[in-house]
This record gives structure tokens, sequence and C-alpha cells, in this order.
């Protein structure tokens, strides 16, 4: 038997229960997550809105936390948590993003019609997704990189199923599936990545020996975050599985998983570009390999997204197109890059939200689930229709919207790495990117096209409600994002000055 | 001797993998890879991790084997015929899966694992070293300790929703 | 000198400045309440829109008066800025810039939205959507002022933007049609195609400036920090070009602004006369003196050879309206063209009184088409049909319609450049400077005043048949004079709010506003003002020199140059008045048949120089014949083959449904087409099964750690 | 001591026969048994590196890559019989109606 030191063991204990305060969020949601455990054991037909009030309280009050540690973390820097988690302002800030998302989904889940069976089960599943995605974009260790993505990920697999459809449940099995293989292929990197320099912690030692290896491995893990980034060539689940899932539920993954990847995927870049652990055949590099995958999510997105019918699979693609974009960004690492990539986030999450609020408003008031369906939803609806116009102008990425704006940050962040490194593939990237905004026009404005410029099939429905709640709601994102086009350094002068580790 | 009876189980577990190609049948299939696993349990004990390898026998053949043999019964409708399974996709897959093997191959081959620098550190670990993995589950790895049993539990959850016969509200 | 300027000093608003700023967000608040109010509030929501564009034109007389040949205001403030922990990153600016240049063109559109605005009240009566057209022209003018006010390239870009999907939206109004739409679509997608360049000018200019603010770059080019001779710049001068060639309809974007008419004729007078398609040309004004001299040639030629092919194609139009649409080709390429050669007041003074006869004859053309449209369904209950646009169904219009008759011949006059008009002036000044910078240059450059004097004679031929069709000769709408004449006493006599617009813009088409010598333009206002704007440029700058020696030595030419234009004009004018005179008053049917036995040159006319085919031909029926063989050969060889060409059985199916989308909705774009086949092939990679994507994921791997790695 | 190269060599050759297992087989279980092939591969990987750290932080590695393997294996499963349900039939062959 091995002598335990006592006493360093007890140091480490004391040191454990101080670094409490610093997760004291993240207690507060699996707190969150207990009670609605508890909630689950309610009728769910009754209470669905009174347990959606309780959780979406808990949300908020955790957002509240998070805003408190956004100041602490913007006076004392860079915090490291037993070598597993590392709390810094840009992380912080997805954080928040994340959980008013995540907040935003639960009021958009209240027409859900599995809701009214299993409301109690969907908010713990939601949470746990919340709570993953939150430690995704804190984890400075293998480890917890791997547990916080599958606990994303295996939360995700059961929301895909909650339509209780054929089509849901067949979304869900692919989707597990394709992820289990996604995080085998990554955990097996990371095995060699472990084998190679010995340590799960970032900031991995430089190796004497199997850089070739070393680099393999990279590439399996890189595979792992692709996958939640959903980024060529791990992008092939999107579209089945945003199809597959209620929309609700595709909004969150639209926007949660997706920002937490690339997240992640910073966090290891610069690990990579530090210890140059590409740099192998010649002049490639990380930056080529990132702005390679990027040209090429960017050309699959769009290209695929041109003759979809559906909607929610039209989003998905385009959502692999703005992958290209975060990836280019990654590519074109620097503190701009990495602040114009943050502003980028929060643009497309405020985009991708009112674009899916739209989608299922248009879906239960209307019934609308093909593009055709959109047929002259300007006459009945002529609101909504316009909310839908700018936000869709936005995803094109066109003035007079923000999404023109985080666009053009990315752009001048690679502009500004191709002066600083004069690697050619930065500029061919941002010439893909260019030409991309403009083939996304063809697929983005067919919405709009349909709305306004196709006669309505049939009279019979009802006209629009005046001004429903939701609509405000997103009259308010719509707002934000005509607003951060004339004012950006609103969002922007939080990201100066603040620490950035990554 | 210990190096003979690693090539043993190392050998028996590439063949009962390779069984679990070749089998049509899903049970075999399934009792391929119960002696796989076993096989790598044994392995685990060659690398100097007895207690990984009970977890092993234990979650995995006894858990996570079950449930999939459960899952086999419940999702094939039991007549006279055995489970019966086809394959596709043939040549792609070997042609990938074999290129994805010589390539890691040749990374490997070049590698000299006794020179890396962390390694020659020399460092042989304790026969037996549960009490060593107990301390750190409840110190250093308390924080994915925590987490694990969020994820186990919300796991739980899932499967219990999504595997639920009826519903209501279709 | 690379991000030496980043850091704009806010310049502070002055009440000129603000004044400006309202007169910019008038047009918004507009839209913005026709857009919010509801359907049933609509008369005041419109009138309150006419009114909007009433205090508009105000608001813009009292600025052109305060600023005109005074000193210019410009006002600026951060936009916002990209800062970096080590250094100041780069600062976005936006601001206003009044000058002679800006205000003159606030004239412009201030003065014709209103009264398009005023216009469309009797014209859009009876339209459902006349609530929605209200606030689409809102918007539009919005925009359109916002290029004209901003002082910076970025703001530009983004109102020019915003420019291109208010005419789309507009051009698609009446979106029931579905030629209206592609129509939309067209000049939609001929506009990106422009924009392109136009960005990746700016990026250029923002590459080696650090700034897009354009007083910033004048004062690089007047303190002789400008690099001449520049690859990169000459790339920059040529892709903002492009920019413009796809807004002023310059060759080889054309072809959208034929189709355009598709919208309500109103429009067409405010955006495809007296301001959208200007836009281009006062972007190239904006940034002349920056152009290098490679890109002012090729502007030139671009300019001349539009110039001539627009003449040629409107030669045998039997629209009214394209007979408009294509002169307007033509013209603007006129003051393409006059930029190109240097003749930067010139051109612009083109545009001011292109603006107004252009805008009068639209106006004029949308006033006789109202009349008969409303006697389309009186006669149709006869079983008489006509096309209220078709000009061989028209004819003797002067006695029913004579106000609109002198409107339309004072304008049409003005347009041939006939003397004591407007137009007479600005041609003029063109001509000249074009015939100098031929004979500066010599050889081949004599092409452009060549290709210039032409185009003049055709002017006077298409717009010479064009008013002896309509006006003159007698009615060919119904077989007999008594049954029109009956027709004619049920019309509706035009309302005040259409005469109104129409008087104003006949007299702004007559020479004696713009100068006091009718007949010579040199001394008017107009002119020496915008000379003004060029005064503090750099001697060296090679647009200044040319519109120097054109300054110095345009008047020894003048008197030459104008009496061969007009000569011109004559000749164009008899030879129309030989082929449709009142004495041959040719019947419908021979109009008809004429065209059917057309000469090579009509048809050419006819399908301006057929370049839609064309286009056809290079980009969609290479696609198309492919897409026939792949489906014989699934229907021959698939069906025993299942089996084994399994994949190639996914990309057939996916073609063969292009195929069919393809036959169905025939006017889908080329562009999106093209494009359309690439995504059908990526998204084939989504075969539904998850163990090929197993693969494909496999496959992306291997080639990533190949390519990269070994 | 058996020599690392040996443990990392039968891990790459059990990596690349689960993957072919997940490729190659029609049926959604025995696929579900490639994914834990690959996943033992790498845990192959970290027990053996495991060996020469003093933190044994593969081990414990490892230790939650086996929850991790059953919780991903209950949900999996729970879907696989929902979708049979379904599909009547666990073929992913036939579970093709998402595509485009």
């Amino acid at each position: 038997m091995k002598h335990i030191d006592i006493e360093s063991l007890g140091l480490k204990l004391e040191r454990i229960l101080t670094y409490g305060q610093y997760i004291l969020p993240e207690f507060l949601l699996v707190s969150g997550i207990l009670v609605a455990l508890l909630l689950a054991l309610l009728p769910a037909e009754k209470n669905r809105y009174l347990s959606s009030a309780i959780v979406l309280l808990v949300l908020v009050a955790v957002a509240v936390l998070y805003g408190f540690q956004w100041v602490d973390t913007y006076r004392t820097g860079v915090k490291s948590l037993l070598g597993m988690l590392r709390l810094h302002t840009a992380a912080v800030t997805l954080k928040l993003l994340f959980t008013l998302t995540t907040a935003a989904v639960v009021l958009l889940s209240l027409r859900l019609s599995s809701l009214r069976q299993y409301v109690g089960e969907y908010l713990v599943l939601l949470l746990t997704a919340l709570l993953g995605a939150v430690l995704m974009v804190m984890s400075s260790n293998l480890l917890m990189t791997y547990l916080s993505i599958e606990m994303v990920s295996i939360a995700s697999y059961a929301l895909t199923g909650f339509a209780f459809t054929k089509k849901s449940a067949e979304g869900g099995l692919k989707y597990i599936l394709f992820g289990a293989v996604a995080s085998g292929l990554m955990l097996y990197g990371m095995s060699l990545h472990y084998g190679l320099t010995g340590s799960l912690e970032l900031g991995f030692r430089a190796v004497s020996e199997g850089e070739l290896l070393l680099s393999f491995g990279s590439i399996l893990m890189l595979g792992g975050f692709l996958f939640k980034l959903a980024a060529v060539p791990f992008h092939v689940w999107a579209p089945d599985v945003y199809e597959a899932a209620p929309t609700p539920v595709t909004a969150f993954f639209s926007i949660v998983p997706k920002i937490a990847g690339m997240a992640v995927l910073v966090t290891y870049t610069r690990i990579f570009l530090e210890v140059d652990m590409l740099l192998l055949s010649g002049q490639e590099t990380v930056r080529t390999l990132l702005a390679t995958l990027a040209i090429l999510s960017l050309l699959l997105g769009n290209f695929s997204a041109i003759w979809q019918s559906d909607p929610k699979r039209l989003l998905a693609y385009s959502g692999i197109a703005h992958s290209g974009f975060l990836l280019a960004g990654i590519a074109a690492f620097s503190h701009l890059g990495i602040k114009s990539l943050l502003f980028y986030a929060v643009i497309y999450a405020i985009m991708n939200l009112a674009a899916f609020a739209l989608l299922h408003w248009a879906e239960y008031r209307y019934g609308i689930r093909r593009i055709e369906d959109f047929k002259g939803l300007s006459q009945k609806a002529p609101f909504g229709s316009l909310l839908l116009l700018v936000v869709m102008v936005a995803l094109t990425g066109l003035p007079p919207t923000a999404g023109f704006t985080a666009k053009l940050f990315v752009f001048m962040s690679l502009w500004d790495a191709y002066g600083q490194t004069g690697e050619s593939i930065l500029l061919w990237l941002l010439v893909f990117a260019l030409v991309n905004t403009l083939i996304a026009l063809f697929y983005y404005l067919k919405i709009p096209y349909f709305v306004y410029f196709k006669p309505m099939k049939d009279n019979g429905q009802a006209q629009e409600k005046p001004l429903s709640s939701l609509h405000m709601a997103v009259m308010v994102l719509v707002l934000f994002l005509l607003m951060l086009f004339f004012k950006p350094e609103w969002l922007m002068d939080f990201f100066n000055n603040a620490s950035f580790v990554f | 001797m210990e190096l003979y009876l690693f090539y043993v189980f190392a050998a028996l577990a590439l063949v009962s993998a390779l069984v679990i190609i070749f089998t049509k049948n899903v049970l075999y299939a399934a009792f391929a890879l119960v002696l796989t696993l076993l096989c790598i349990a044994a392995v685990y004990v060659y690398a100097m991790a007895p207690f990984i390898a009970v977890i092993q026998i234990i979650v995995y053949i006894g858990g996570v084997l079950v449930l999939m043999i459960f899952g086999m019964m419940l999702t094939n409708r039991l007549s006279n015929k055995s489970l019966l399974t086809e394959h596709h996709y043939i040549p792609q897959g070997l042609v990938l899966t074999t290129a994805l093997f010589v390539l890691i191959y040749k990374a490997l081959s070049g590698v000299n694992f006794s020179g890396l620098s962390w390694m020659k550190e020399g460092f042989a670990p304790a026969e037996d070293n549960i009490q060593q993995i107990g301390v750190y589950l409840m110190s250093d790895y308390i924080l994915p300790f925590e987490v694990a049993a969020v994820l186990l539990l919300s796991a739980l959850i899932g499967a219990l929703v999504l595997s639920q016969r009826k519903e209501r509200y279709p | 000198m690379e991000n030496s300027m980043n850091h704009l000093q806010d310049i502070p608003f002055t009440p000129l400045a603000y004044m400006a700023m309202a007169v910019l967000l008038l047009p918004l608040l507009s839209f913005v309440v026709l857009a919010i109010l509801p359907q049933r509030w609509k008369r005041p929501a419109i009138a309150l829109g006419i009114l909007f564009s009433a205090i508009n034109v105000l608001l813009g007389s009292y600025l052109f008066s305060q600023i005109w040949e005074a000193e210019a205001v410009h006002a600026r403030t951060q936009w916002f800025s990209l800062s970096l922990l080590d250094k100041e990153g780069p600062t976005f600016t936006a601001g206003i810039l009044l000058g002679n240049l800006s205000v003159l063109m606030v004239m412009v559109v201030t003065v014709v939205a209103f009264l398009v605005h005023l216009f469309s009240l009797a014209y859009m009566a009876s339209d459902k959507g006349i609530k929605r057209y209200y606030a689409f022209l809102g918007l539009f003018t919005f925009a359109m002022l916002g290029i004209v006010l901003s002082d910076n390239l970025m703001l530009i870009f983004c109102f020019w933007e915003l420019v291109g999907l208010s005419s789309y939206l507009l051009i698609g109004f009446w979106y029931q049609k579905d030629t209206a739409v592609a129509a939309g679509k067209k000049a939609f997608l001929a506009n990106r195609i422009g924009d392109l360049g136009f960005l990746m000018g700016l990026m250029i200019f923002w590459a080696y400036f650090g700034t897009l603010d354009l007083e910033v770059l004048h004062a690089f080019q007047k303190e002789g920090n400008w690099p001449t001779g520049e690859l990169w710049l000459t790339v920059a001068g040529i892709g903002i070009f492009f920019g413009a060639v796809g807004k002023s309809a310059q060759f080889p974007l054309q072809v959208w602004l034929p189709d355009a008419m598709e919208g309500p004729t109103p429009v067409s007078a405010l955006i495809h006369a007296a301001t959208m398609v200007a836009a281009g040309v006062f972007l190239l004004a904006r940034v002349f003196l920056l152009l290098e001299v490679d890109v002012l040639t090729f502007i030139a030629y671009t300019g001349a050879i539009t110039a001539f092919m627009g003449a040629i194609a409107a030669l045998y139009q039997q629209d009214i309206k394209k007979v408009l649409a294509f002169s307007t080709i033509s013209q603007l390429g006129y003051m393409v063209m006059g930029m190109g050669v240097g003749a930067y007041g010139a051109s612009l003074f083109h545009l001011l009184t292109h603006a107004a006869f252009k805008a009068c004859l639209f106006l004029s053309a949308g006033a006789i088409i109202h009349v008969l449209h409303g006697l389309e369904k009186k006669l149709g209950e006869d079983g008489i049909y006509i096309d209220p646009q078709d000009m061989r169904s028209m004819g003797g219009l002067r006695r029913y319609l004579p106000t609109v008759f002198i409107t339309y011949i004072l304008s049409a006059f003005a347009l041939i450049g006939l003397p004591l008009f407007s137009g007479f002036l600005s041609k003029d000044a063109l001509l000249t400077g074009a015939a100098l910078w031929g004979m500066e240059q010599g050889g081949a450059a004599y092409l452009v005043p060549l290709l210039a004097f032409i185009t003049v004679a055709l002017t006077a031929y298409y717009m010479g048949r064009q008013l002896l069709l309509v006006f003159f000769g007698t009615s060919r709408m119904a077989p007999d004079s008594d049954k029109v004449a009956a027709v004619w006493q049920q019309s509706q006599p035009l309302p005040w709010t259409m005469k109104l617009p129409l008087w104003v813009l006949a007299l702004g088409s007559t020479a004696f506003v713009f100068s006091l010598n009718p007949v010579d333009a040199t001394h008017s206002w107009v002119l020496q003002g915008l000379y003004a704007t060029l005064n503090s440029a750099n001697p060296l700058s090679i647009g200044y020199k040319q519109q120097m020696s054109i300054v110095a030595q345009g008047h020894h030419y003048h008197t030459f140059i104008s009496l061969i234009s007009v000569g011109l004009a004559i000749i164009g004018l008899y030879l129309s008045y030989r082929r449709y005179g009142a004495k041959k008053n040719p019947s419908k049917g021979q109009l008809v048949e004429g065209e059917r036995a057309a000469p090579f040159l009509a048809k050419l006319s006819l399908n301006n120089w057929y370049l839609d085919t064309i286009y056809d031909k290079v980009f969609v029926r290479t696609v198309l014949f492919k897409s026939k063989t792949l489906q014989n050969f699934e229907v021959r060889v698939l069906d025993r083959f299942i089996d084994i060409f399994a994949v190639s059985q996914v990309v057939l199916a996916h073609a063969v449904s292009i195929f069919d989308r393809w036959v169905v909705d025939g006017g889908v774009n080329v562009t999106a087409y093209a494009v359309g086949l690439v995504g059908k092939w990526s998204r084939s990679i989504q075969g539904g099964k998850v163990q090929s994507y197993f693969l494909w994921v496999l496959m992306g791997v291997v080639l990533i750690v190949l390519f990269f790695l070994f | 001591m058996i020599p690392i190269e040996h443990f990392v060599l039968l891990s790459a050759a059990l990596l690349c026969i689960g993957l072919l297992i997940v490729i190659i087989k029609k049926n959604a279980i025995v696929v579900l048994m490639g994914i834990e092939l690959i996943l033992n591969a790498s845990n192959i990987n970290l027990v053996a590196f495991a060996r020469y750290d003093p933190s044994i932080q593969g081990q414990l590695f490892t230790l939650f890559v086996i929850i991790v393997a059953a919780a991903e294996a209950a949900v999996a499963l729970a879907i696989v019989v929902r979708v049979y349900s379904y599909f009547k039939s666990s073929d992913l062959d036939r579970i093709k109606e998402l595509k485009g």
C-alpha cells in the first residue's frame, strides 16, 4: 500500500473549496437540472408553463452570475481552476451568450407538442447541453474537453428525438452514430497526444520525437471539434439532424454547440500555433489546414443550400457556410481575429435565433414546412414577413444589418493576417469568402422571394394577430441587428481590452 | 513469458474483432465482441492497470454488452431465422481503413518512444494503484467526476424518454 | 503610407450638415411610416409620403442655395473602430460631404422624386399595392440620397447595395407577373456582378491608403502622395468602374435595363432616367481625380460603344418604353464616355439635363399608357384588342392628348439635341470633349468621337420615328375613325397631378434654365460650378489635365462641332420622316409586316444585339444539352444497371430534376443555374445513408493527412 | 516490460477494424459494436502510456471514457429501439428518409 501524504491532500482539498466560488454559476445550473428533474414528476400537461418559468428563472439567475463573473474576469484576467478549466473574459462572454440563447429556446419551446408529456425531461436535457457547452468553452484539459463535448453530444442526441416522429428518430440515430464515430476518432487523437507529450493539460510540451504522429493525432482531434462546429469534412450530420429535430431544438443546435466548438477550436489552435505542431512538410501549417477547410465549408454549404426545399435544411447548409466563416476567423489567428470571431458569434446567434423563431412561428401558425409554402405570406402576415426579410438579408451579409459588419470584421482580420504572415492561402480564403457572399444571395433571398413575389395559395387562413409576443421578441433581435450595424462598437467595446487567452 | 502471453491475448483480440467483421450472425458478433473486450482487459493488466481491467469487465461486459444483446432481441422479430446482417460498401471501406492503417503505421514506425523526453524519467508504477486512483478522483479529478455524474444522469433520462413505447401526442 | 491616416478626426456637424441629415432621413421616415400604417389608412399615409417629399424639395433647394458656389461642408463622426491590444486599429467613419456636386444631385433626386410621387397618385390609383409602392419609393429615395451625400466610399457602397435592393423591389413590384419578377432578378444580378468589382476596388484602396474617406483620398492626390502607374491602382479603378457599369447599364451588363421596364412607368422615370442609373456616373465623378490614365481610356471606349449599341437597339423597338430604355442606355454611354475623355463637367451637365428630359419623356409615356390602359377595356368590349404600350397601335395622339404632345416634343427635341434645348448644350460640350480627346490621342482613339457623332444621327432617327408613330398621322387603334373618335370621347381627362410634373420637367428641357446663351454652354452656371469642384486638384492628375485642356481649347472647335451635330440630327430626323412621315402614315398591318421582313439591322436592333441570346447560348445551352443526354442515358441504360451504378444514378436523378426545373420556370437565372449545378453535386454527398457519411468523413481525414503530413 | 510500440500497434489495428465494422455492417447494433472497438483502441493507448506517467492521467481518462461509452450506448440503444418501432428494421440501409 502506497503511503498517502495527508497534509498535501488537505491543502489540495482546501484549494478546491476556495475554487468553488468560481464555478458557482455552473453549480446553479446543475441544481437547475435537478429541479427540472423533480418537476418531471408533476403532470406535464398542466405544469409545463410553471416548469418552464422556473427553469427560466434559474437561467436568468445564471446569466446574472455570469454578468458578475464577466466584470470580475475583466479585472483579474485569466484564472486556472485545478488545471481543468480556465476562466477568462472571452469564455464568460460566450457563456453568457449560451445562457441567454438557451433561455430564448425555452421560451420558444412552449408550443412544442411533445412538451405536454415530457417537459421536465426536455428541460433537463436542454440544461445539460448548456452545461456541456459552458464547460467546453472553459476547458483547458483534454479530459475536460472530451467530457464536455460528450455531454453536449449525448444531450443533443436525445433532444433530436424529441419530436417523436419517424423523421426525428431517424435523425437521432444518424446523429448518435456519426457523433460516436467522430468522438471516437477525436479520442484516438487525444490518446496519441497524451502518449507523445505525457500531459493532458493545455500548453503541451514540445516533443523531441514523433512530430508526425503528433500531427496525426492533432488532425484526428480537430475532427472532433469540427464535428461540433459542423464544418467540412465533419458536416454531414447537420442537415439531417436539423431537419429532424423540433425547430426550437434546431435553433439551439445551430447556435450553442457550434459556437462552443468554435471556442474549443480556438483554444487548441493557439497551442498548435505556438508549438507549431503541424509545421511539417514545407510551408504547410495549421493556418493552411484551417483555411482549406474554411474554403471547403463555404463552398459546400453554400452550393448545397441552393436547391433545398426545406427551410430548416437550408439553414443547416447555411450554418455549414457560416462555420466556414468562423473557421476563416480562426485561421486568421490574431487578437483582431478573435475579437471579430466573438462579434461574429454573437451576431450569428442573434440572426439564427430570429430566423428559427420565425420559422417556428410560420410552422405552427400557418403550417409552413417547405419553402414553397411561404407563398404570399406577406399578405397574411405583413409584419412577420418584414422581419423575415430583414433576418434573411442579415444572414446573407448585406447592409444595413450587422450580418454585414460581422463578415466585414472577419474579412479585415483575414487581410490583416495575410499582411502579417504573407500566407497566400489566406488571400485565397478571402477571395472565396467574398465570392460566397454572392452565392449566398441565391438561396437566402429565396424565402423572401416566395413571401413577397409569389401569389398566395389560398385565402382560407386567418389574418395575423397584429403583434404577437413572438414578433415583439424577434423585433428586439432585429433591432439589435440593425443597431449593431450602425454602432458596432457598442458590442466591440466589450471585447476591447479584455483578456483573451483561449 | 510475459511477452508471449501478451502476444496471445493481442492476437486473440484481433482475431475475434475480425470475426465480428466476417460473421453475418449478429449474435456471434456479440460473443466475439465479448472475447475481444476480455482480451483487451487482459492487455490492461499487462499495462499495469488492473483496476481498469476490472472496470472493463464489469462495465463493458456486464453492462454494455448485455444492453446490446437486449437491444438485439428487441429490434429483431424473433422467428426461426437466426439474426443475420448484411455487408455493403466493402471495397470503399476496405480501401479507406487500410489506407488509414498504413498511414498510422508509417507515422508510428518512425517514433522511438523510449526517446521521448517525458518517458525518460523512467517511472514504473505500482502494481496496485486503486488507492491512488481513488484519491485522484476525489481531489484533482473532482470536476470531471461531477461532470461525469451529471452526464450519466441526463443520459439515463434521455434513454428513458426515448424508449417510451407510446406517446399520446404524436 | 499604409495606415497612416487610420485615425480621422471627427468634424463637427454644422446646421447645414444637420439639414442634409434631415434631407437624407425624411424619405426613410416616409418609408417607415408607410410600412407601419395599416392598409385602411392608406390615403393619409400616401398624402404624408407626398408631403414629406415636398418638404424634401424645399430643404434640398435651401441646401442648394447655401452650398452652390460657396464653401463645401464636411461633417464626420466615428462610425466604428477596431482597436487592437498593442496598436490602434483601423477606424471607420461616416459623414456628410456637401459640395457643388452633391447639392446638384440632391436637387435632381428630390425634385424628380417629388414629381414622381405626385404623378403616381393618379397612375397607381387603382392598384391595390399603392401603399407598398409609395413605401418603396421612399426607401429608394433614401438610398439614392445616401449615395449622393456620403463622404466615404464604404458608406457609398452600403447605400449602393440598398439602391440595388430597393430597385429590385420596385421593378418586381407587380410580382403577379412572372416577367416582372424575372426582370427584377435580372437587374439585381447584373448589379451584383458590377458590385463585386466595386468591392474589389474598395479593398485595394483600403490596402493602399488605409482609408476610404473621399476627402482624405483627394488630399493624398492633392499633396502628390498618390502613387501613379501602379498596376493595382489601375485594377482598383477598373473595379470601381465595373460598379458603375452595373448600375449605369454599360456594355456588357446593359441587358437588365430594357427588362426593367416591367416596373410601373413612373418608377422608370425615377430609377431609369434620373437617379439610379445616374449613380454610376456620379460615382465616377466622385473618384474622377483618382483614376489612372488606362482606366480613363477604358471608360471612354466602353462609354462610346454603349452609346452606339444602345442607339442601334432603340431604332426598331415597338414598345414605347423600350425605345426610351435603350435611349437611356445610349445617353448613359455618352456620360460615361465624357468621364473617360476628361469632360467631367460636360458629363455631369448631361446627367442633369438628361434627368430632366428623360424623366419628362418617361412620365409622358406613362400618361399615354395610363390613358390607353383605360381605353383598352372599353375597346375590348367591342372586340378590339390593343397593347397600350405598342406604338404600332397608336398614331395621331396629338389631337387627343395635346398636353402630352407638347411636353413630349419639347423633351424629345432636348434628347435629339436641337438648339435652344438643354440637351443641345450638354451634348455639345460632351462631343467637344470627345473630339478633342480623339485628336489628342490620335489613331484608334478617333473611334470614340466617331461613334459619338453617329449616335447623334441615330438618336434623331429613333426619336423622330417615335414622335411620328405616336403623335402624327391617324390613329391605328381601331379600323374606322368614327369608332376611334367615339372611344376617345369616353376617356378621362388627365388630372392636374399628372400635368404639373410634365410641365415642370418640360420647362427643364429648355436651354434657358441652364445658360443665358442658349447655344453655348461654356459660361453656363452649371458648368462653372462643376469646374469649381476640381479647383483644389493636383494639376498632375490625368483627369484634371484633360478637363483643363478641354476648357482651354474647347471654344476653338465649338462652332464647328455644334454645326456638325445639328446637321447630323437634322439628317436623322429627315430620314425618319422619309420612312414614317405623315404622307406615308403606315398602317398597323404595314408596320407589323415591315418588321417581319426586317433587314439584318432591324433584327439586330430588335434583339438588342442578341446579347441575351448570346448569354443564353454560352452559359445555359451547353448545360442544358448535357442534361438532355444524361436523361436519355438514364432511360436506356439505367434500368438494367441500377444497382451497379448506384452512385451515378444519384447524379442523373439530380440532373433530370434540374432539367425539369429549367424547362418549367424558364426564367431562372443563368448564373444561379451554373451555381446550382455545383450545388446539386455537393449535396449528393448527403445520400441519406449514414454509413456513406462515414465514408466521406474517413476519406476527408485520409486526404487531409495525405496532403498535410506526407 | 512489454515495449510500448506493441500496444500502440494493437490499438491502431483495433481502430481500423472498428472503423471497417462501422462502415460495412448494415445492422445498427453491430455498428455500435464497432464504435465500442474504436473507443477501446483509444483506451489501450491511454492505459499503455499511463505506465510511464506518475500521475496516471491516462488510466483516469480511460475510466471516464468507459463511463461515457456506457452512457452513449444506453442512449444509442434507446434510439435504435425507437427507430425500429417506426421502420420495423434496424437495417441502416433502409433508414434514409432524410437526405439531399
